[in-house]
């Protein structure tokens, strides 16, 4: 694979097709069995992160890789090394300051990081990366968590550093990104170079085909579910200083998509209704019947389950078996009654997930850390079904996922629907929010903005309203 | 009375049984040891690594050299900081490992007499030294340093001829609370102070210092704060009269409170000289050594047997009796003895 | 207003609790000891304070990066022995080499836990226990049951805790204590302004990060390592000079004061946060409660302990609440701020239409 | 990963015994009465109430955090029982009041630990020096013996054939923690809270009373280990059991569990017991000071780790496959 100065070059490929593994050698984090690197036309052995770095590679990884107790501007600026020999805190503000400008983005440089969303955190390892003079930029994913206005920003960034003749190498799951940006596109399956062709040859169903060998159909659709009655109701949910006025209702068999920009505060909607940051105005009601939820511990006992969509760093226990992490939540069925775990019991709800997701995986005793990120992510979804929840809160389910796996995930949420479970999906890809949801709250800032049928929701009314655009914007707070 | 005449024996079989070892009778009922016999013995310190018992072990080996005891003498011990566990492990241990006697200086108070009674019965004499077991259980003999009851009077004195005859108030700072000869020597001093002689002698106040010198060197510096008419700092631990002395030194107060109490001469010389410790008291931990190796050889191999009124002959040192211990309940005692009292006209010789 | 919020934040001044806390503590024994506000009192408590100041402040660096130095007080305990008795045998050694032997020799056996842990990868909580076992094993047999004794050291030392560098009116102050003083600051600055000491916060927030940002990670603890060693040395030279007896127990423990210094200070256990001037605000706090005590007519030698106990475990609690409480103070008050600055842009705007 | 995790614990276990293999075969062979099943008896039992709170120690590294006031609770509780004996209250009486108040004592810790979220090394710090002068408080400069016969029994006489109570009882709590942590749905929530707090909150864990949990365990087996403490010495001080913690915390590690929580197993960590004891012992046997067997262990504690890491690291070197990572306790962030 040959990358070329002045050039955005995507690559493609399944969950686990390797992808961040090529980087990793490429940045020198990871050594290769075989093969060469060649930079310039020179053969180079980059042994070290700092190796790359003094070749003028940088890279943004697929997980953030943050210091969460340096501030944001720290983090930018660590591993400069022509920043002098002493810390000069205002210009390094000023700097940090300055390129989160370019991206857009407004985020306390003097903040630790330890509190970014995973938004922005990728925001910051996108400007660590872009404030080194690099050669060649590798970005793994670096729209996963974006919404469709940071994209845009990106990618008027992306394009300025091509043309200052800087090679930059691309890994979206996302087609829309590829097509929108790509000079040329390589796919790589099961660690295999498949292809490298120019952008103009490639139509998303070949691009497709190549990375799973096989021909897949079109994004995936709803199938129709009639409603049933009103599990939850929302009415005035405010946390101080966060969020405010979010009041909707939610039936059986009814998917709610949340839909706003980085952050518009959804996540923190969906923790107050897990009882993780609980809030302190409004009601929710259950069945009809008001319930207080302070702890993840109430929000279970009223059938309320939520996803994280930090799957890395709250999701799995990665350690642990994947049997053991699906029934982390709801252990108490699993024990005997000397309070000894049924391992049997477990395997056997843990292989019936398995096999109705189709978890990838040698077996159930594998450790939920060594999957792929779709896998874990079926992983987690298995670990909160199995609470069989009333309410189900899934936030960024698909972030990471390949075409595949994310198709499947909208099946799995299909399927919840007809099973008549009240599906809350928070995500950034508009799309998704769009194909998937029967209503569609938008928030912007912690407030709710307005609430579409997914008859009258278009991309560009969400966005007006996402952007705080919207004619009659519902003020509170 | 002295053992019977023993029939002449070769020193491995007298090692072989001990109990019928040969061991010279000598006229008016003074044993005496017959040198060259193989006897295991085990010199068992606090613990490793100071002075005092580097001395002691010193002695012994003078002894066990005089008494060409053909087995080494082992000098083992736990380090500082395990010191309890550690003395009871080496103690249970010594069976197993065939010692005829463990000399102790036992600083686990009674917690060493269920192992010390068990070591017993394996047949391995306990001889403590230095400090006892308080209750005597497990106990064969003590040799004691000093009588401990003289020690509360020596220290007494000490203070009083220090502070002169209009008195004053002076505090104790011991080693830890629970170190058994540093305990009965306070409750000597307290008995001691009932005579009227002292009475203008005042004690204010018991401190510890654990025998480090930095906890020693503060609660010094805290009792003169405590105590604006504090006299004398009085230290029966060799560690907290250096670190007392030192304190006082370095707060330049040497005029205002003076240090006393047990110390080493070559630790002490300099304070002595310029008047922060004008006077002190110590015994020879060499001979304590040396004539405890030389009581644990002789009980080892027969030549006494460890019972009250037996006298016997301990090589350069001279005779000494088996006496019942009258500074504790129960218990029997050899009394080495006597003080030596340092001040500036001897202790520069004694320091060297 | 606007800019003092954006720029000083609650974690950034969190030593100011634990100064007001000492401050709290102070005041209270003004109150039940007699005298206990004299310059004696200064003096005593800040030479004493001295050594595990220096002490903690090289354990602040190992810390920082996720790791722990166990061994400081076995270090402490041999350096003191080892120069003690080079003096004692050279008694013409100039003061300087003296304390240059003292670092150097900190600093090789803060070097070897260094290269255990950092090129080695043994855990450093393992690798310093087994150290801190060595090395007072090496000044046991080194010894030979010896001990250093006042009078076979030189003058100079003997008179140097007796020194005052600075005397105004009673107050003494101590070359020990200016010179901790001094230390602290240089690594205070360290911390702050140069790269390196940037990179240890790094490295103790995320090693993983670190190594994939590229900061050369092994260096940098091996380097934490070996300053703390050095400080241990520095350390142990301070001891030589205050005690001038140095037994083979010399040190013994100290390590648990440092740490307990160091994370009542505020500073991380788990690496990444914390500062050097925390460090010595935990190690002022634990030792004026000690020596406070001591000094307490009311408490008798046995109660002491369960009463520090108690009050170091209130200090680090009320720390935690004081912090937590202004920190929501210092969110709202952000918050407000930034409301009325909105509220201005919008009126200008207004007008500006 | 997971491959890497089982390998890395067969090689550590497998790692411990082995050497506990050569510890035995040259002990056995180079110092006469080692092997006798007398001594074999004395090793365990001398160092037993160790043993004993090395088994909740685990617990409570396991799931993150860490107890340094054992010891001073084991001093505690012994301390207590005396006490009670001399205000006229029966042995059995005050046993009962020791466990509960070690009970308390670990409550108290895991309280400021679980619930108001300050570092366990702090608080634990604080007991250490506290629960140690709440039992010189109690006892001050005396010490306490005369307990009644079969108390003493109980602690130094054998009770079935060789064995003396202490003994059986460790049989007994190995086999109960082992259960406990491998088996139980109490050992996998300590080992979730340990490896990550907060997936283990975000998964409706109760963290809190996990962590309060094993503090309360800890505390309780101190407890119960300082009482049996006390029947073996038959009397106690204030100082009773003092730096065992230290001890205490070598085995656990040198068992393989991480200091950072949510790894080790039971067996390591028995492993590691019995290297310990019996290099003590022969050594001891042999006429090492205490001093030598500080070294020896310390030495070996490093040993353990440094040498299959730099094997390790020269096959990766020599490509060989296997990488450095796969090393023993390999990465930093690990420790
Ligand atoms: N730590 C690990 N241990 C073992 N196997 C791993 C580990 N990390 C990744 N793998 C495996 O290596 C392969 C390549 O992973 P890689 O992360 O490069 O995939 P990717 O193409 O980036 O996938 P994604 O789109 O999910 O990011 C996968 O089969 C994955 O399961
Ligand atoms: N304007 C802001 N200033 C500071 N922090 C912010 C801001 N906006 C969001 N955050 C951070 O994001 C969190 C809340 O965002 P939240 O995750 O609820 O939004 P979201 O719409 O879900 O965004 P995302 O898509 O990034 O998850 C807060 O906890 C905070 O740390
Ligand atoms: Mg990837
Ligand atoms: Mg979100």
């Amino acid at each position: 694979m040959a990358l070329q100065a002045g050039e955005i070059h995507a690559l493609l490929g399944e969950n686990g097709a390797g992808k961040s593994t090529l980087i990793k050698i490429m940045t020198g984090v990871v050594q290769p069995d075989g093969g060469d690197v060649f930079v310039d036309g020179r053969q180079v052995r980059v042994g070290s992160a700092l190796e790359a770095q003094a070749l003028g590679i940088a890279a943004v990884y697929q997980e953030p890789m943050i210091f969460p107790d340096l501030s944001v501007a720290e983090n930018i600026f660590i591993s400069h090394r022509d920043r002098g020999r002493i810390v000069d805190r205002g210009a390094m503000r000023r700097d940090a300051e300055a390129v989160l400008d370019r991206l857009g983005v407004r985020l306390d440089v003097g903040e630790p990081a330890r509190g970014l969303t995973v938004a922005a955190q990728q925001t910051v390892e996108i400007a660590k990366a872009l404030s080194l003079r690099v050669r060649v930029l590798i970005m793994d994913e670096p729209t996963a968590s974006l919404s469709a206005h940071e994209v845009r920003r990106l990618f008027g960034i992306v394009k300025a550093l091509r043309g200052e003749g800087v090679a930059i190498l691309f890994i979206s799951h996302r087609m829309e990104d590829v097509f929108q940006i790509a000079d040329r596109v390589t796919v790589l399956r099961d660690g295999r170079w498949i292809s490298t062709r120019p952008r103009s040859e490639v139509t998303p169903a070949s691009a497709i085909r190549d990375m799973v060998g096989r021909t897949m159909g079109d994004f995936f659709r709803r199938t129709p579910t009639r409603p049933g009655d009103v599990v939850l109701e929302v009415r005035g949910l405010a946390r101080e200083g966060v969020f405010a006025g979010v009041s909707f209702t939610l039936r059986a068999g009814e998917v709610l998509g949340l839909a706003g920009l980085v952050g518009a505060r959804r996540t923190d909607v969906g923790l107050a209704l897990f009882g993780i940051a609980p809030a302190d105005a409004g009601e929710v009601l259950v069945d009809s019947r008001p319930v207080t939820i302070r702890s993840p511990q109430d929000a279970l006992r009223v059938g309320i389950a939520y996803t994280t969509e930090d799957r890395r760093q709250l999701g799995l226990v990665f350690p642990l078996s994947i049997a053991a992490n699906v029934t982390l939540p709801t252990l108490r069925r699993y024990l005997s009654r000397f309070g000894l775990v049924r391992r049997a019991a477990e395997d056997a709800v843990a292989q019936g997930f398995k096999e109705r997701l189709s978890i990838r995986a040698p077996s159930v005793r594998t450790a939920a850390g060594s999957l792929s990120g779709g896998n874990q992510q079926k992983v987690v979804l298995s670990k909160w079904l199995n609470t069989r929840p009333r309410v189900f809160i899934l936030d960024e389910p698909t972030r990471g996922l390949d075409v595949g796996a994310k198709a499947e995930v909208h099946q799995i949420i299909d399927e919840l629907a007809h099973d008549g479970i009240a599906v809350i999906l928070i995500s950034s890809e508009l799309p998704e929010v769009l194909a998937m949801s029967d209503r569609i709250l938008v928030m912007r800032e912690g407030r709710q903005m307005a609430v579409f049928d997914s008859a009258e929701a278009t991309q560009e009314r969400v966005l007006a309203a996402a952007m705080g655009q919207l004619a009659t914007p519902a003020v509170v707070v | 009375g002295g053992p019977a005449a023993a029939p002449s024996q070769s020193p491995t079989q007298a090692a072989a049984t001990p109990t019928q070892a040969a061991a010279t009778a000598t006229a008016g009922g003074v044993a005496k040891a017959t040198p060259g016999q193989s006897v295991k013995m085990m010199l068992l310190p606090k613990f490793l690594g100071i002075l005092p018992f580097a001395q002691a072990n010193k002695g012994a080996g003078d002894a066990a050299a005089e008494l060409k005891n053909s087995t080494a003498l082992a000098f083992v011990g736990p380090t500082a900081d395990n010191s309890v566990q550690g003395q009871i492990e080496f103690m249970t241990n010594a069976a197993t490992q065939g010692y005829k006697v463990v000399m102790i200086s036992n600083n686990a108070g009674d917690q060493i007499a269920p192992a010390a009674t068990a070591a017993q019965a394996a047949g391995v004499k306990v001889v403590a030294w230095d400090s006892p077991i308080p209750s005597a259980k497990g106990e064969n003999l003590f040799v004691a340093q000093v009588d401990f009851n003289e020690m509360g009077k020596v220290m007494a004195d000490m203070a009083l001829s220090i502070m002169g005859a209009d008195g004053g108030k002076f505090a104790i700072l011991s080693a830890s609370p629970d170190a058994a000869n540093q305990n009965a020597w306070i409750k000597a001093l307290n008995d001691a102070l009932k005579d009227p002689k002292y009475a203008k002698v005042q004690l204010v106040d018991t401190v510890y210092g654990n025998d480090q010198s930095e906890r020693s060197y503060t609660q010094a510096q805290a009792l003169v704060a405590k105590y604006p008419d504090l006299k004398v700092i009085m230290a029966p631990t060799t560690v907290g009269i250096a670190a007392a002395a030192k304190a006082m030194q370095d707060g330049k107060m040497c005029d205002k409170v003076k240090v006393s109490g047990l110390g080493l001469p070559s630790e002490m010389v300099s304070y002595t000289i310029n008047g922060c410790a004008p006077q002190f008291a110590l015994w020879s931990f060499v001979d304590l050594g040396y004539l405890t190796y030389y009581t644990s050889y002789m009980l080892a191999t027969g030549a006494i047997k460890g019972t009250e009124g037996e006298q016997f002959e301990a090589g350069r040192m001279g005779t000494f009796k088996i006496t019942k211990d009258p500074t504790r309940s129960a218990g029997l005692r050899v009394l080495m003895g006597p003080f030596k009292i340092y001040d500036k006209t001897n202790v520069e010789a004694e320091a060297k | 207003m606007t800019l003092l919020l954006r720029r000083v934040r609650p974690e950034q001044v969190r030593e100011l609790t634990l100064v007001f806390i000492l401050v709290a503590v102070v005041a209270f024994f003004a109150t039940q000891i007699p005298n206990y506000l004299a310059w004696q009192t200064f003096t005593d408590i800040s030479t004493g304070l001295a050594i595990i100041a220096v002490a903690a402040v090289g354990q602040t660096l190992v810390v920082l990066t996720r790791n722990i130095d166990l061994s400081i007080g076995s270090v402490v305990g041999l350096v003191a022995y080892f120069v003690g008795t080079l003096l004692a045998g050279t008694p013409g050694m100039p003061a300087p080499a003296a304390f240059g032997i003292a670092i150097a020799m900190g600093g090789a056996l803060g070097a070897v836990n260094g290269v255990i842990v950092a090129f080695g990868r043994v855990p450093a909580v393992v690798a310093t226990l087994g150290t801190l076992a060595i090395y007072r094993v090496a000044l046991v047999e080194l010894s030979g049951a010896k001990t250093v004794t006042t009078d076979s050291l030189p003058a100079w030392l003997l008179n140097l805790p007796r020194m005052s560098v600075v005397s105004l009116g009673q107050l003494d102050v101590r070359p020990l204590v200016l010179l901790a003083l001094a230390v602290v600051i240089v690594f205070q600055l360290v911390l702050s302004y140069l790269p390196y000491g940037r990179r240890l916060f790094a490295i103790g927030s995320n090693p993983d990060a670190a190594r994939v940002a590229g900061l050369p990670v092994e260096r940098d603890v091996f380097v934490a390592f070996l300053l703390s060693g050095a400080l241990a040395g520095l350390a142990g030279f301070l001891f030589l000079v205050r005690f001038g007896n140095i037994t083979v127990v010399a040190g013994q423990g100290l390590e648990l004061q440092v740490v307990a210094a160091v994370v009542v200070g505020g500073v991380n256990i788990f690496g990444g946060s914390g500062s050097i001037v925390g460090a010595l605000a935990g190690a002022t706090l634990i030792n004026v409660l000690q020596q406070s005590l001591i000094r307490w007519p009311a408490v008798s030698a046995f109660a002491q302990d369960a009463i520090l106990g108690l009050l170091i475990l209130l200090a680090v609690a009320s720390d935690k609440v004081i912090l937590g409480r202004l920190r929501t103070i210092w969110v709202q008050a952000r918050r407000r701020d930034e409301e009325r600055a909105a509220a201005t842009a919008a009126e200008q705007a207004t007008h500006g239409a | 990963m997971a491959r890497d995790i089982f390998r890395r614990l067969v090689r550590w276990e497998g790692l411990l015994l082995a050497i506990l293999a050569v510890i035995v075969v040259v002990t056995g062979i180079a110092v006469p009465g080692y092997l006798n099943p007398q001594n074999q008896i004395n090793l365990l039992e001398l160092s037993i109430e160790k043993a004993i709170v090395v088994l909740a120690m685990t617990f409570v590294i396991v799931s993150g955090e860490i107890d340094l006031s054992i010891a001073s609770v084991m001093g505690l509780s012994a301390v207590l029982v005396a006490w009670l004996k001399e205000q006229g209250v029966p042995v059995e009486v005050g046993i009962i009041a020791a466990l509960l108040v070690g009970a308390l004592c670990g409550l108290f810790n895991g309280y400021w630990v679980a619930v108001i979220g300050l570092p366990s090394l702090a608080v634990t710090l604080a007991g250490l020096i506290g629960y140690r002068g709440a039992a010189l408080l109690l006892v001050g400069d005396r010490s306490i013996g005369g307990f009644p016969e079969w108390f003493n029994r109980l602690g130094q006489q054998p009770l079935l054939g060789p064995f003396p109570l202490a003994l059986m009882v460790f049989a007994v709590l190995l086999v109960g923690a082992t259960v406990l942590l491998q088996f139980s749905g109490f050992g996998r929530y300590a080992y979730v809270v340990g490896s990550s707090p907060e997936v283990a909150r975000f998964s409706g864990v109760r963290v809190r009373r996990v962590k309060l949990a094993v503090f309360a365990m800890s505390g309780v087996v101190s407890a119960f280990a300082g009482v049996l403490l006390l029947a073996r010495l038959g009397a106690v001080r204030g100082s009773t059991a003092e730096g065992f913690e230290l001890d205490i915390i070598t085995m656990v590690l040198l068992g393989g569990v991480s200091i950072f929580g949510g790894s080790g197993t039971m067996a390591g960590v028995i492993l590691s017991i019995l290297v310990v004891l019996n290099l003590r012992n022969g050594l001891a046997l042999a006429n090492a000071t205490g001093n030598t067997q500080a070294g020896v262990i310390g030495a070996l504690l490093i040993l353990s780790v440094l040498v299959p890491n730099l094997v390790a690291a020269a096959r990766s070197r020599l490509g060989r496959g296997g990488s450095a990572e796969a090393a023993v306790i390999p990465k930093l962030s690990d420790l």
